[in-house]
């Protein structure tokens, strides 16, 4: 397991606790239902009108009507059914969806995030992320630790417009996992094997502590 | 009995004119009104103000309307899927509102319920802020967003009956349900067509108290079902 | 055709156009339904969940799940459906209600209603009728004329709590048919068989003029 | 496979306690919550602040809390039909507090999809407006209301299935749809139960992403039924 993007959604899938509703952004953090423990039950919302998402359907199967908010085909698990628009954002502003995983292009050390526009470049639009990281019960941003320059996405203050202000609790990359406490900041807690302490140091420019029980080694790369 | 209020599209669509607002149902190709959209295409309309999660999927959608320079501002949550829309608005054709989708689904159903408007927390310390009343209750800031009424909703169902009751499928029923409410006259497409006590009473989405008018969809629909879906 | 409340009931059905929607109130309003002409096909909306609302069922066919607002038994018609009380007052409050028809304990001239506290009194509460009242595109009071002690109902103002300030378009009584214009408060339109203006003139005590096309032995007594 | 949610009557309503908030369903009979509303009758708790469209029907319903003097206040559109609500009040036993029916519906809706507030202009001019702060958008008054967040909710519906996915029947549907949405804890008693995947995906009418805990009614219900109405 070589490929960043696998190796930080098999760690966000070790986030997800039995019985609790989660919702996926599209992308990376779609892969993450990929990676569901058996021993795990999860139930998948998405915002534009679904719970109970289930795999794939069959080839040939596949249903205009019935897709995921990035117009992939689904399928439902029994007691999975379908909602307006309305009833979802309900759902999702109102606290009923428990965990959201989303990617992001910038998240800093205040737990701001900014995922929905690039100043400048091509506007695509928030989408309900605003809505997401504002309702969920916790909010995992999920995302490859450096941008393509190098730089780390993980940053002093966002320089990008806003998607959610103070809303991150886990940032989850291939190289660490970082919690949000609310007097301490982020913590660094887990580390990925393949790099040391001073590796994250390197490539982190926002301020965390390290937790006492951190964990080296902890996930992904070869085992 | 209950009004019937099938009639042909070129009469449903006749009520839209130059400058009006305009609701949308549909989400990236779900439920998407294509036969009302189609309709459109072929009538001598402009400036209109489009409010809808998405400017469609591809080149099949409202972005049509764009193309033909029919649209001056297109409030929406995302147009990410409609490239086309992107470029009007860099080439300064068309302004686009994003708008969190929560909240755009909130506003049309706030209009459609009479009430002013609605306290919400997304996008407190974001740019969906700007040139908006804040309002702090219990400690706690609030964006206050004014409800939305439009001249006309377009919206697609799978059944509907004659007097405008409608019954969704899946993942089309999306902003269908709350398009329908906010307008002062409101157009369904539907694909199946039934009699009047035909749907079962307890599972209506949409009353007919709602709708102004029902047409019944046409082939368009079922060529971009055929197209399949991209992943 | 002598009892008041089957005048007033039988003249606020003529004031039906085909294809509205209505809402009617507990008692006095609900006789209206009996008095629909023939070629009126109007569609009765019930603020607890229901549209289309059609005859008592037959004998042995209620059903505890099947009322309307007064908790009488309903049947729908064909068309009709149930819905939520968020839907319902959606409706109500948007102004997708053509119609209302409101019982009152006193209206006054500048078309305020008070019907829903006796101050001193039992309370009862407001039930639907602040929302019907502030929704309804036309609101209707039906009402006797004047109260058991003889004196008006139709008042300079109000005097109990009000359940809608200068909601009442139009006011049907067994003697006459008060319209509100926006510029001329209300005008006298009808007056019924049996009575006078001076009749009248002496039974209202709101200010009023009088239509330049007033009808006398407009509606009600024996024909 | 979605989490089983049905647990028997007692220690669903366990989680009821002295001082809580309780948003109850139904309107004057019409899908009343009676099997948990007799379990109630049994605890030892008191202070209990009740927000329903009503008391229930003659002597029963919330009415017979209110007897038991478990109850401090109730938020209610109407009480006329429980002549001992009344008299409670009037011995000085309850605070009653009118609320008009189409606000009271929205407050839960509110709290229920995580919203602040929301302007009405239901009330305007009247009592109701005391209290409140008022908003002026576009030449127009409305009273701002906030959302309603209670302890607990207390529901009925006709099927449900073991996660909680609900369907009502009839006018019985009225507020247990948004008293589902608006607590901590919401305990449904269904009278038929359904294992997955039985109810229609497509016409579910409350989702079991609100449901707590899924009760069986008990023969209580049943026997209002027999009792036939008033006219």
């Amino acid at each position: 397991m070589t490929d960043a993007k696998a190796v930080i959604a098999a760690r966000a899938a070790g986030e997800l606790r039995d019985g609790q509703i989660i919702n996926l952004g599209i992308g990376l953090p779609t892969l993450i239902a990929n990676y569901v423990a058996d021993d795990i039950d999860v139930v998948i919302q998405t915002e534009n009108g679904a719970i109970g998402v289930g795999p794939r359907p069959q080839h040939g199967c596949e249903d205009r009507d019935r897709a995921n908010a990035g117009n992939q085909p689904i399928s439902l698990i029994p007691g999975g059914s379908y909602f307006d628009s309305a009833t979802s954002f309900g759902m999702i502003r109102g606290g009923h969806v428990d965990s959201t995983f989303l990617g992001t292009l910038q998240v800093d050390e205040e737990g701001n995030i900014a995922n929905w526009i690039v100043p400048g470049k091509m506007l695509a639009g928030m989408g309900g992320a605003m809505d997401l990281v504002t309702g969920a019960k916790i909010v995992h941003i999920v995302t490859e630790h450096v941008a393509k320059d190098g730089t780390s996405k993980l940053m002093k203050r966002c320089t990008f417009p806003l998607t959610g202000a103070k809303e991150c609790d886990v940032i989850i990359t291939e190289r660490a996992v970082f919690r949000r406490s609310p007097d301490k900041g982020f913590v660094l807690a887990e580390v990925a094997r393949g790099y040391t302490l001073d590796d994250i140091a390197a490539c982190t420019e926002m301020s965390y502590t390290v937790a006492d029980d951190l964990k080296l080694d902890a996930f992904g790369g070869e085992a | 009995m209950p009004k019937n209020k099938v009639i042909n599209v070129e009469d449903a669509m006749s009520h839209v004119k130059s400058g009006m607002s305009i609701a949308v149902g549909g989400f990236i190709g779900q439920g998407d009104p294509l036969t009302l959209i189609d309709c459109l295409k072929t009538m001598d309309v402009s400036d209109l103000t489009i409010y809808e999660n998405d400017g469609g999927y591809g080149d099949r959608g409202t972005v049509e309307l764009v193309r033909q320079e029919k649209v001056k501002r297109i409030v929406a949550s995302h147009v990410g899927t409609t490239p086309e829309i992107g470029n009007a608005m860099n080439e300064g054709r068309l302004e686009v509102v994003p708008t969190p989708q929560g909240t755009l689904a909130e506003m049309m159903r706030c209009g459609g319920a009479g009430l002013g408007g609605f306290l919400t927390p997304t996008g407190i310390g974001t740019i969906a802020e700007e040139g908006k009343q804040i309002v702090e209750l219990n400690g706690r800031r609030f964006i206050l967003v004014e409800a939305l009424r439009v001249d006309v909703a377009l919206i697609r169902a799978h059944s509907g009956d004659t007097w405008g009751n409608l019954v969704y499928r899946g993942t089309s029923r999306n902003f269908n349900v709350v398009a329908a409410t906010c307008a002062d006259y409101v157009i369904a497409e539907v694909e199946d067509l039934y009699t009047l006590g035909e749907l079962d009473t307890n599972s209506i989405h949409t009353c007919g108290i709602f709708v102004d008018a029902v047409v019944r969809s046409n082939s368009g629909y079922c060529v971009l079902r055929e197209e399949g879906l991209d992943d």
